[in-house]
């Protein structure tokens, strides 16, 4: 008797509509949110920090994003690089434009930027689908990364192109910039990641939820019953671009603090972000974050064993990683086609029955 | 031990070009840790961490290595140099960029921590030009030059420079970009068959390099009117063209081949013991070479520390000190078994990059062998200093650093 | 004035065969897509990989030699022989089969009737894979690809246009050589698609795999076959590409060029894949030639996108892709 | 428009409004196929009006006309005594028109009750950014709305499988929660095609009886294609007769019965 | 009617069990025979099980994620579960699935010929036996150059058909084959069914939901629910059962009642909780 909802009655709809309707879940929500919060900032080192605490907030943002395009509107985007760098670069000239202004509204600012320009590039998808539209979604991501390579405007005429961010504090705690701490770069990332989160699953548990699934799941029955085509799916682009310009700003100011669009914000992103929907599961909002999760340590737990533990020449133990990689996405593909958020929430039904085994 | 990372990369888009320096780099420290015992008694450590060019694992083979003492980092990314710069003055490490990297990281007054002596891209770009001018008997007026460039921050760097040496001599300058990875560069070159430009200065890398030095002679540009920057002029670049290579010039600066005393303790050390980097595949390529150039300023500037602080352990600070003192002389060079290999490097607080000085070398296809073909030069620092002193200085204000007094 | 005009001519001309040599990798996606619906991330490091091994096999690489040599601190490296092409390219063709076999029982077919997005993904993940197996397999350092097909300017060409319009063309013989192959390969293709039974077996299971196994039609077959012609057709496109810029890692990128042609002609058309290729190399070379100038150059890599974008908003199916059937 | 406020008296005694929709002249074209060929009809407020015909007829795209999916080449759909404009899809929900498919359309990935609540999707109002916020007006339309979906639910007998995704579902409970999602709509006009279809009697029954009561409760018209001649003749007030796009019948169900060209096109022998 | 033991069995189905994604148990236990000649008619209401059942026969659980997790399903004595479906149609099995499942791309004539893709015998006897089918089906000769995606519901249940046709089966199993037809067409249907197998000899396992039609034409018939067989018998004696009256066919002792009659919702009656 671990894990039932069993005698877990609800009363009201309210009830019913939360997040977490079993108890144990709730806990267990909790729990992971008083260490995230209370315990980690205490003990987290640079290297934990900016090899895996931080990318992973940061990608679960982008993931977030991109699920919400992909997962719940069905709208497969490779374009997701060229939203960070739209992100990074709105959040570098709005740093470096108004120094006054506190760096979160320059994050939030850079969001809706990416929004707009999202929305822009979403245009498109009422007429082109499926993977027509994932190809043409290349289109923004080659031509926002050469735009912003090509205009000196966006990174202030800098010899090289390269943008850095200038340091930039908030209750006098330094996030940006050279001197910040590890747990001040931990914490503004899980502070966004955790609004957003809350911020995603209410969209998607409401009625904007329900019209992206619709438009995924079967477009012309959806307008049909009455689901405006045009204002879904930019709505759909606009929020997903929201999430990914944020992670871009972060990305740029708070992680890696200088960037150049080409190498930061490649195609590459684009694939990483969209790997770590699909491995956490479509349309989940725990898949974000568990895909995210999986993404970031995975190469750093295979290089650490194969390097560290077992002593391989780096080149070896990189292509022997990309080969792991490779076969491990093919492997959890297989194995649960609807990402680890499903594998995790089977184990709870099979939890649930034990021990009969049905 | 003296711990001294190689950031490398074997993997990738650029990975054939990262190897070979990886190899040189390492190859350099097993030697000594052989032959002599490490520098002034000290073991040299070198771990390995594989970035892929990529400036995120970049970083995290930076944080991942940077608390086990490490002492001095050489990327051999522009990307991830940009990334550690602020870093490292933070974390007070050294950073080393031989040829590559933030240009203006030569003025030492606001890049505390960096280094990118003997020579940068902008020195690069004179020296080229001086070389045009040599041939020319010292008249560029009415010639035309086409830039063919890596669309990226790296591949922008002699932008500026040229433009600057473009309107003293009175050339004209074409800028022609091309995009990663760059195996598709048709319409670019037949836009120089159109224009037909006197000269070609290419700062390339990885694939775009073999892909432009065979549209070239497709389309039978003169090779000898060809030339490259360091970073596009090693075998891999024009082994694959064939024959049709030959006569291809670039800069390079340090010594190519085998013919070095040096050599002759690596075989004995290195080499035959089999303790070479990943089977010694590459020894003596120009990368591997430019590995080993790298390693050997690193170790003079260990030993130089030493030698300040008055100990054999040393940290990154003294290191850095080690560094703004350091001189390698024509005599150093010959002592360690590489007579002439480098210019002479005489580093200051203020100067960080050394001399500038490089030379060119040029293909022999059919021995597969570069030749140098001039001397150190001397860039032209009355285009360069101003330009340094002013992306320097605007870097300063932007993160807010105020320049050292030296 | 007249200059002007045959300078476009030129442009336009190479445009043409660039498009080519992007319409041979594209034509491997268009077959295992009209096969099975994948969309196949894999086929640049596909060609990649073919031409790993003919290079290896040609020059009688150890493969896996890296790999022992730091296992067991061997030194070997090569057999010490070489094979002459036309066997290597052979043995080469045996292992792209062996490659279909072996994607087909350990990847596709653990993933019948699951959504197209994850058998996208799957493949990604295969590319992934075989990047890292190539590389294991035969080393990373760059190779010299040599075939035997003639590189460089046509002088025939250059010297008949020269007397006859006072302006020598430059014509590359390799892509005259691709040109001729690639209408070779793609003509068969369309005969097998359309007029074969395998072929109509083929487009039956793109539309429904569950449908295509209750008629009988054994997926494994048909994706064997599929995935081995288009392991050949890889094979060409490495063999194209190789030639031109050296075997190694960036190879695999051309599949980036691909899509744009793809997507203009249409994922599920094999003529497609060339017309789709000819605009896209046209158009591209012509606006980086005319306009790129103008904003600042490197322009190939988006325009390419933007121009099948453009396309797809008036025919969202590509020129010659099938009509999507929106019904209810 | 005297028309509209005529009544009739159908045949078992109920009494019907005036005309509510009416197609005038419709013709539909597929490249060369003509699917529909100059139809009219019309439908009458609180009627069950009945469309039948052969398999191919053109009976669904018919309903697709109505729903604004197929743009007929020619011919007038009116809508309360006005003629309705050009229409999106989406626009023509919104005038209180819902309907179910032939093929079933579910959203597969979503529960039963996130595809019932799309149904209610014209009926809440709250904004991205108040949806975004949740707490408060968001949470109250979404509770107001949910117990008047709990109320469908009740009714179709599906509480069970409310947290179910649609996708693992049978089919016959599939054609439920679909009549389920357009109830909740709580539309004017219902348009079923073929609600019964892979129905056992028993179900049929069921189904039958919902959608008398919804007619009867609600007042909703209802328009239904099906192939069951039961059911036809025994829930509909009038019916239409389509044979190769062509009307070949419309009247009482005794009427068309007995209508021989409705019985050699369509109804084989003369249904009892 | 030929009972199980028989060696004219050509299906044995023995309590076979199966289970959705590792957790959703839907048969519980299913046993049934299919003697040759014959056609079987697998009657129940929505979600008994009777695709399920089908499916497991044909081999084509597996794409939906589903697996048979107990007991045997034998074709004449050979274990189904070792051959892959395309194998099954080779040897003679072959499925029209619910749904219909047509080739959406592919034009009405392709997916015919689809159908005849494990033939060898030859290009004229395929041709014939097209001709046989458009005869059936003379609807499908009008439309057979339209995409089979473009056609009305009823044609592409007649494409289905057509195509199992195509490949001369030795057994059909047809799922639910009178879903949308109009009901001139189901009677015909059934009457290809029954011509089709006394004159070819061809087997048909049908799961139907008519069941009134499918108890016409059957000679034997089961009965599923929740994953059970709850009564077999042969067609003749279902059709008097009470309880098949009652809830399959909509009799009560009155006959036929009016659908606008029934006034209150049936409860159903199960045999097994
Ligand atoms: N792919 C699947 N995943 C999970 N559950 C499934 C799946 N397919 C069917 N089921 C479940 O199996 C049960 C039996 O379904 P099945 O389709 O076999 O019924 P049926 O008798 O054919 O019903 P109908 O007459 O409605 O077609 C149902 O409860 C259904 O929910
Ligand atoms: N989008 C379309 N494109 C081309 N032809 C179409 C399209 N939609 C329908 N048709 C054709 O129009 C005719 C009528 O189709 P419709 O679906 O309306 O028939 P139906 O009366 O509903 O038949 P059924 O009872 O079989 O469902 C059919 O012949 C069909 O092939
Ligand atoms: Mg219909
Ligand atoms: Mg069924």
């Amino acid at each position: 008797m671990l894990y039932r909802e069993a005698g877990d009655f609800k009363t009201s709809y309210r009830d019913d509509g939360q997040t977490f309707p079993i108890r144990l879940d709730r806990w267990a929500y909790y729990a992971a949110l008083v260490v995230a919060f209370l315990v980690v900032p205490f003990v987290i080192n640079d290297y934990w920090a900016n090899a895996v605490f931080v990318p992973f907030l940061i990608y679960a943002i982008a993931a977030l994003g991109l699920n919400i395009l992909t997962g719940y509107a069905g709208q497969v985007s490779l374009g997701t690089g060229g939203f960070m760098a739209v992100g990074a670069y709105a959040v570098y000239k709005l740093m470096t434009a108004f120094p006054e202004i506190s760096i979160v509204i320059h994050i939030l600012l850079a969001g809706g930027i990416t929004a707009i320009v999202g929305m822009l590039f979403g245009l498109p998808s009422l007429r082109i689908k499926g993977f027509y539209l994932a190809v043409a979604t290349l289109a923004a991501q080659f031509f926002l990364v050469w735009l912003f390579n090509k205009v000196p405007w966006f990174y202030n005429y800098s010899a090289s192109g390269q943008i850095n961010a200038p340091e930039r504090t908030i209750l006098g705690y330094a996030v940006t910039g050279p001197a910040t701490s590890a747990p001040a770069k931990y914490l503004i990332c899980l502070v966004f990641a955790f609004v957003l989160a809350w911020v995603a699953r209410n969209l998607t548990r409401g009625m904007s939820g329900r019209k992206w699934m619709a438009i995924r799941d079967m477009d012309i029955a959806a307008e049909i019953i009455g689901v405006n085509p045009l204002t879904a799916k930019l709505s759909a682009f606009a929020m997903s671009s929201f999430f990914v310009g944020v992670a871009g700003a972060l990305l740029f100011a708070v992680y890696l603090g200088a960037a150049e669009v080409g190498e930061a914000f490649g195609i590459n992103k684009s694939f990483l972000v969209l790997f770590m929907i699909i491995i956490g599961g479509l349309g989940s909002i725990f898949g974000s974050f568990a895909g995210a999760a999986f993404m970031v340590l995975l190469p750093v737990l295979l290089k650490n064993v194969l390097v560290g533990g077992l002593g391989w020449p780096t080149d070896l133990a990189a292509h022997i990683e990309l080969m792991i990689v490779g076969g491990l996405i093919v492997f959890f593909l297989i194995a649960e086609p609807h990402g680890l958020a499903r594998l995790w929430a089977l184990t709870k039904e099979k939890l649930r029955l034990w021990p009969f085994p049905h | 031990d003296l711990i001294v990372p190689n950031l490398s990369y074997r993997t990738g888009a650029y990975g054939a070009n990262g190897t070979q320096y990886a190899d040189g780099f390492n190859d350099y420290f097993t030697l000594l840790n052989e032959r002599d015992g490490g520098i002034g008694g000290e073991m040299v450590q070198v771990p390995e961490c594989e970035t892929a060019y990529n400036t995120e694992k970049g970083v995290e083979c930076y944080e991942a290595t940077k608390d086990t003492g490490a002492l001095i980092y050489n990327p051999l990314s522009t990307g991830i140099t940009y990334q550690l710069i602020p870093k490292v003055s933070v974390d007070k490490k050294v950073l080393y960029t031989p040829g590559y990297g933030r240009t203006s990281a030569k003025n030492g007054k606001v890049f505390e921590w960096v280094f990118n002596a003997p020579a940068n891209y902008w020195d690069g770009a004179s020296v080229a030009v001086k070389y045009l001018l040599d041939e020319n008997g010292g008249d560029l007026n009415g010639k035309k030059i086409a830039l063919v460039y890596h669309n990226s921050a790296y591949g922008k760097e002699p932008i500026r420079t040229l433009q600057g040496l473009a309107e003293k001599h009175g050339f004209t300058l074409s800028e022609i970009p091309i995009d990663a990875p760059g195996q598709e560069q048709k319409s670019q070159w037949l836009q120089i068959r159109r224009d037909q430009p006197d000269y070609v200065i290419m700062y390339g890398w990885g694939v775009m390099n073999q892909a432009a030095i065979q549209e070239a002679s497709n389309i039978r540009f003169p090779m000898e009117n060809f030339i490259g920057i360091w970073w596009s002029g090693s075998e891999v670049d024009v082994t694959p063209v064939g024959a049709k290579a030959d006569g291809y010039k670039a800069l390079t600066f340090h010594g190519v081949g085998m013919d070095y005393p040096v050599y002759d303790d690596l075989q004995e050390f290195v080499i035959e013991p089999g303790n070479a980097s990943q089977g010694g595949e590459h020894v003596g390529s120009v990368l591997y070479s430019r590995g080993l150039y790298a390693a050997l300023v690193i170790s003079e500037a260990i030993r130089k520390a030493q030698d300040i602080a008055g100990a054999s352990q040393i940290d990154a600070e003294q290191l850095r000190n080690g560094f703004e003192q350091l001189e390698i002389t024509p005599e150093r060079l010959t002592e360690l078994g590489l007579p002439d290999f480098g210019p002479e490097i005489k580093m200051s607080c203020d100067n960080h990059g050394g001399s500038g000085m490089a030379r060119l070398q040029q293909w022999d296809a059919e021995a597969k062998a570069w030749n140098l073909i001039t001397e150190f030069t001397e860039p032209d620092q009355e285009i360069i200093a101003p330009l340094i002193a002013e992306d320097s200085e605007a870097y300063a204000k932007e993160s807010g650093i105020t320049p050292r007094d030296c | 004035m007249m200059d002007q005009m045959y300078f476009a001519a030129e442009v336009f001309l190479n445009g043409l065969m660039t498009g080519v040599m992007y319409a041979l990798v594209a034509l491997g996606f268009v077959l295992i897509f009209k096969a099975s619906g994948v969309f196949n991330y894999a086929q640049g490091v596909l060609a990649l990989f073919a031409a790993l091994t003919l290079v290896g096999i040609q020059q009688g690489q150890v493969p896996f030699a890296h790999m022992i040599n730091a296992m067991f601190g061997t030194h070997i490296e090569h057999f010490g022989w070489t094979v002459p092409s036309v066997l290597a390219i052979l043995l080469t063709g045996a292992v792209m089969v062996l490659l279909a076999f072996l994607i087909e029982k350990l990847v596709l077919q653990h993933l019948i009737g699951q959504a197209p997005i994850i058998l996208f993904m799957a493949t990604i993940g295969l590319a992934y894979f075989l990047e890292g197996l190539g590389d294991v397999m035969w080393g990373a350092d760059i190779k010299n690809l040599d075939v035997g097909l003639p590189q460089g300017i046509s002088e025939t060409i250059e010297t008949a246009t020269a007397e006859w319009f006072g302006y020598g063309l430059f014509i590359d013989r390799l892509d005259i050589w691709a040109t001729l192959i690639a209408a070779l390969l793609v003509a068969a293709l369309v005969a097998f698609a359309q007029y074969t039974k395998q072929g109509r077996a083929m487009r039956a299971v793109a539309d429904d795999h569950q449908a295509a196994l209750s008629v009988g039609i054994s997926l494994r077959f048909i994706w064997v076959m599929v995935w081995s012609i288009a392991g050949f057709v890889a094979l060409v496109a490495g063999i194209m590409w190789g030639t031109k810029s050296g075997v190694q890692f960036s190879l695999s990128l051309i599949a980036l060029k691909a899509l744009p042609v793809l997507m203009l002609g249409g994922f599920t058309s094999i003529p497609g894949a060339i017309v789709g290729g000819l605009i896209i190399g046209v158009g591209e070379k012509l606006f980086e030639f005319f306009i790129g100038p103008m904003i600042g150059g490197a322009t190939e890599n988006w325009f390419a996108y933007v121009l099948a974008l453009l396309f797809l908003v008036f025919r969202p199916q590509g020129l010659f892709g099938e009509r999507i059937i929106e019904r209810v | 428009m005297n028309r509209m406020s005529e009544t009739t008296t159908t045949a078992d005694g109920r009494q019907t409004g005036g005309v509510l929709m009416e197609m005038k002249g419709i013709i539909l074209r597929f490249g060369g196929v003509e699917a529909i060929k100059d139809i009219s009809f019309d439908i009458r407020e609180g009627e069950i009006r009945a469309i039948i015909g052969p398999n191919g007829a053109g009976k669904s795209s018919m309903l697709n006309v109505i729903s604004g999916f197929y743009v007929p080449q020619e011919g007038e759909v009116w809508f309360k005594g006005q003629r309705r404009g050009p229409m999106k899809p989406y626009e023509v929900a919104r005038l209180g028109i819902a309907r179910t498919f032939q093929n079933i359309a579910l959203f597969d990935g979503m529960t039963v009750l996130d595809n019932i609540m799309t149904g209610r999707l014209n009926r809440m109002k709250s904004g991205l950014l108040s949806q975004a916020l949740w707490w408060g007006a968001a949470e109250r339309e979404e509770i107001k709305n949910r117990e008047h979906v709990e109320r469908v639910i009740d009714f179709l007998e599906i509480q069970n499988i409310r947290k179910t995704p649609v996708g693992r579902l049978p089919y016959g409970l599939k054609k439920r929660v679909e009549l389920a999602r357009a109830l909740a709509a709580e539309p004017q006009i219902l348009l079923l095609d073929e609600p019964m279809a892979g129905m056992n009697v028993e179900e049929k029954e069921d189904m039958s009886r919902f959608v008398l009561d919804v007619n009867d409760e609600f007042g909703t018209t209802i328009a239904l294609i099906e192939h069951d001649m039961g059911v036809v003749m025994d829930l509909s007030d009038r019916v239409v007769v389509m044979d190769y796009g062509r009307k070949i019948g419309d009247g009482t169900p005794d009427e068309v019965r007995n209508n021989q060209e409705v019985i050699d096109a369509y109804l084989g022998v003369a249904h009892d | 009617m030929l009972d199980a033991e028989n060696d004219d069995t050509l299906l044995e189905v023995n309590n076979v069990e199966v289970i959705y994604n590792h957790v959703i148990l839907v048969l519980k236990g299913v046993s049934l025979s299919v003697p040759k000649g014959g056609i079987t008619a697998l009657l129940g209401g929505n979600g008994a099980g009777k695709t399920t059942t089908l499916k497991a026969i044909s081999n084509l659980l597996a794409s939906e994620r589903g697996e048979v997790t107990k007991g045997s399903i034998l074709y004449r004595g050979e274990k189904v579960a070792a051959r892959n479906p395309a194998e099954l149609v080779t040897k003679g099995v072959i499925q029209v699935m619910e749904g219909r499942h047509c080739f959406e791309h592919l034009t009405v004539e392709e997916n015919l010929l689809t159908g005849a893709y494990t033939r060898r015998d030859g290009a004229a006897a395929i041709r014939r036996d097209l001709e046989m089918v458009y005869e059936y089906f003379p609807r499908l000769r009008e439309r057979r150059k339209s995409q089979a995606g473009y056609t009305s519901g009823g044609e592409q249940q007649m494409t289905a058909m057509g195509r199992a046709l195509m490949s001369r089966p030795e057994m059909i199993l047809l799922d639910e084959p009178s879903m949308g037809l109009a009901p001139q067409l189901v009677e015909q249907i059934f009457q290809i069914v029954k011509a089709v197998n006394e004159g070819e000899g061809v087997t048909f396992l049908l799961a139907e939901q008519n069941t009134n039609v499918a108890l016409r034409y059957a000679h034997y018939g089961y009965i599923l629910e929740n994953g059970r067989v709850v009564m077999d018998g042969p067609a003749t004696a279902l059709c008097e059962n009470p309880d098949v009256k009652e809830f399959y066919l909509g009799m009560s002792d009155e006959g036929r009642k009016s659908f606008r009659d029934v006034r209150s919702y049936r409860r159903r009656k199960r045999w097994l909780a």
